[in-house]
């Protein structure tokens, strides 16, 4: 009986090692911080891999859309508030897209720096008010913002 | 019984599923074949321009992994489940997550170690650089016994039944999915040059909660079909 | 009016079809226990007469 | 001595939570209908259209109640099973057994949902994205419990096999959880969450949470019903089970 009693401990300690180790390792692969999401201000610093395709994500930048009137071939900027890049896209943007509107686009990084994307996706946010509201709060921003540069 | 009598029960156990696997050797080749043919069916199906095989082969080498791994678990317990020695081994006085994992290493050793040795060839055929062949090497080598790990629960909950077989993949082939995305990430990251001690970390992470926990549940399982 | 609330600002398709999934999926997931208790009752009420006879 | 307290394990009998059951599922429903006529109002008439999304996020009141049903049922049907399976309490199993379709279907709902409100979205009616990734294998792990349900005859053995592939199931959800979410996601940074604006208004929360309610109520009102039949079908032999339908024959 006690050395069924002492292999039972045995187990259990040698389960809870494992455990642990398995914790470690995973905060450690926590801490390395794993993204296939580049920010503008990571593809301007040259981390985004060169001829593989991969992901990038920001704000789209006032004013910085422009679209060719005849076929639908698209570029804008993207911005993360430090840095921006501009993204070249040919088809049908999503109904979300527009200024200053979080977006996700997956392409190819081009020999002179912009992205040739071959699939743009708008990214929603979390918040959700109807358009009165959105509205009063723009306007209050707004003032509030002049108001600090008066100041 | 002291450690020692474990330890012999354990050993005895890894050496005569060996033998069988040996005395059976024509069978055990089959996932292994299967292995290769799925791999170099994908060239032939898709455009053999070495540019897109450079880019799917960490997948498609994984994929087909997980698929020989599927064949290969369904005979784990099936033989023994059939002659009676598996009730034999549920009576036994030693601990039965010990026996089963003395199963599951023997099941690795004759479907995952040789899937490991065939890889570098694979990769070769599918044009897989070489910067991208040591680390589908890692990849696998973690990769593979948790495939036997979690696998060996699927099986031994579906030990007894008929056409287990495809129940099993329903089963199991969920659970393969986060080591499917962290090897292939891997090995397509190194490949890109990027860091891949996250993703190596993570299927090691895998290896370890895998190795304490599916063996207990595998032996909940093999009592709970064989009752 | 009435038009507008079926035209949903142009994503029509899309709501209703969500709406009526939603429907359909809940109705035929309330049914299916009803009719399956009903027939397993039956059941075994025939296999308790003819037991008993 | 039994850890379980008295009253718990007098309802646990599988005849009085037969019984438990039938009028448990009857309030539930009722109290679901009421609250999905509630919702259905506040959702589709008179809450605003968004300020971004239109009237499409009105997609949201069934969407979002079914996903986080999704995960909900999930738990709650591996908790029971292993209530069941540890203690051997026929109507714990029963009640898991009984999730797992109901858990299956909100996943679908989700899913589909999800699709027809990313295609004027986002621009596509599916990603590789995280969430939808996860939620994805969510069904297939559903489908996996009640396939290894079915297959086996015995349904004592049945009960206890599945309540193991359910805890497997549990251990591995954070993990398929974060496994997707390094391998490919759309979630956007800390751009979107800006915390001097309510995230949602509300307008649109009240027939959310009405819906929300809707769907746990509406749960457990089918869930009920479901295990009645579990049991029934677990039971046929059984004293109370003959009781039963001799008195319902009017014998």
């Amino acid at each position: 009986m006690r050395t069924k009693q002492r292999n039972r401990l045995i187990l259990a300690i040698v389960i809870v090692a494992f455990v642990a180790v398995s914790a470690a390792l995973a905060l450690t692969a926590l801490n390395k911080n794993i993204n296939l999401f580049y920010s503008p201000t990571m593809i301007v610093n040259g981390e985004a891999p060169k001829d593989r395709m991969f992901r990038a994500g920001g704000m789209v930048s006032v004013g910085s859309v422009q679209r060719d009137p005849e076929t639908l071939a698209v570029s804008f900027r993207l911005n993360d508030g430090a840095n921006e890049v501009t993204v070249k896209y040919k088809g049908i943007l999503p109904d979300l897209f527009r200024e200053e509107q979080g977006i996700v686009v997956q392409g190819k990084l081009a020999p002179d720096g912009t992205i040739i994307a071959s699939e743009v996706l708008a990214k929603h946010d979390e918040n959700y008010m109807p358009p009165e509201v959105q509205e009063a709060l723009d306007t209050a921003k707004k003032m509030g913002v002049t108001g600090a540069e008066k100041e | 019984m002291s450690e020692a009598k474990l330890g012999v029960a354990f050993f005895t156990l890894l050496r005569r599923d060996l033998m069988l696997a040996y005395r059976h050797r024509a069978q055990m080749m089959n996932p292994l074949l299967f292995f290769v043919i799925v791999v170099s069916l994908f060239p032939l199906g898709l455009d053999p321009e070495p540019e897109l095989l450079h880019t799917i082969a960490p997948g498609v080498i994984w994929v087909a992994a997980l698929l020989a791994a599927m064949l290969s678990l369904d005979t784990m317990f099936r033989s023994d489940f059939e002659d009676g020695s598996l009730e034999q081994l549920l009576l036994t006085p030693h601990p039965l997550p010990l026996l089963v994992l003395a199963k599951i290493l023997a099941h690795w050793l004759v479907s995952g170690l040789p899937l490991l040795l065939l890889a570098p060839l694979l990769g070769m055929l599918l044009n897989l650089g070489s910067e991208g062949l040591f680390p589908l090497l890692a990849t696998l080598l973690l990769g593979t016994p948790i495939l036997s790990l979690i696998g060996s629960i699927g099986v031994a909950l579906t030990v007894g039944l008929r056409g287990g077989g495809v129940l099993l993949s329903l089963l199991i082939l969920p659970l393969f999915i986060p080591v499917l995305i962290f090897a292939a990430a891997a090995v397509g990251n190194a490949e890109a040059g990027i860091d891949i001690t996250g993703q190596l970390a993570f299927l090691g992470s895998l290896l370890a909660a895998a190795f304490a926990l599916a063996p207990l549940a595998t032996a909940a399982a093999l009592r709970i079909s064989l009752n | 009016m009435v038009s507008d609330f079926f035209h949903m600002g142009g994503y029509a398709f899309y709501v209703w079809t969500s709406y009526a999934l939603a429907t359909v999926f809940m109705l035929f997931s309330w049914i299916q226990p009803r009719l399956r208790e009903r027939r397993l009752l039956r059941d075994i009420a025939r296999r308790l007469k003819r037991g008993e006879r | 001595m039994s850890i379980i307290p008295n009253w718990l394990h007098r309802l646990s009998s599988p005849k009085n939570f037969y019984r438990f059951a039938g009028i448990a599922s009857n309030w539930c429903g009722w109290i679901a209908l009421v609250l999905i006529i509630a919702g259905l109002y506040y959702g589709l008439v008179d809450s605003p259209p968004d300020y971004q999304q239109g009237d499409s996020a009105r997609i949201m009141y069934v969407h979002v109640p079914a996903a986080w049903m999704s995960m909900f049922v999930y738990v709650v049907m591996a908790s029971s099973a292993a209530v069941g399976m540890i203690w051997r309490i026929k109507a714990s199993s029963a009640f898991a057994n009984a999730s797992a379709p109901v858990g299956a279907m909100f996943t679908a709902l989700a899913l589909l949902t999800g699709m027809l409100w990313g295609k004027p979205m986002w621009g596509t009616y599916w990603v590789w994205d995280a969430r939808l990734t996860s939620e994805l294998i969510l069904l297939f792990l559903y489908l996996g419990y009640m396939a290894l349900n079915s297959a086996i005859e015995d349904r004592e053995t049945a009960a206890r096999a599945t309540a193991i592939l359910a805890l497997v199931g549990v251990v591995n959800i954070p993990i398929i959880h974060y496994s997707v979410e390094w391998w490919n996601t759309l979630h956007q940074g800390a751009t979107v969450t800006k915390l001097d604006k309510p995230s949602i208004h509300i307008s649109m929360l009240i027939p959310l949470l009405l819906m929300a309610f809707a769907f746990k109520f509406y749960y457990l009102s089918n869930v009920f019903r479901r295990a009645r039949c579990e049991l029934l079908e677990r039971e046929q032999g059984k004293l109370w089970v003959r009781e039963l339908v001799g008195g319902e024959r009017g014998e």
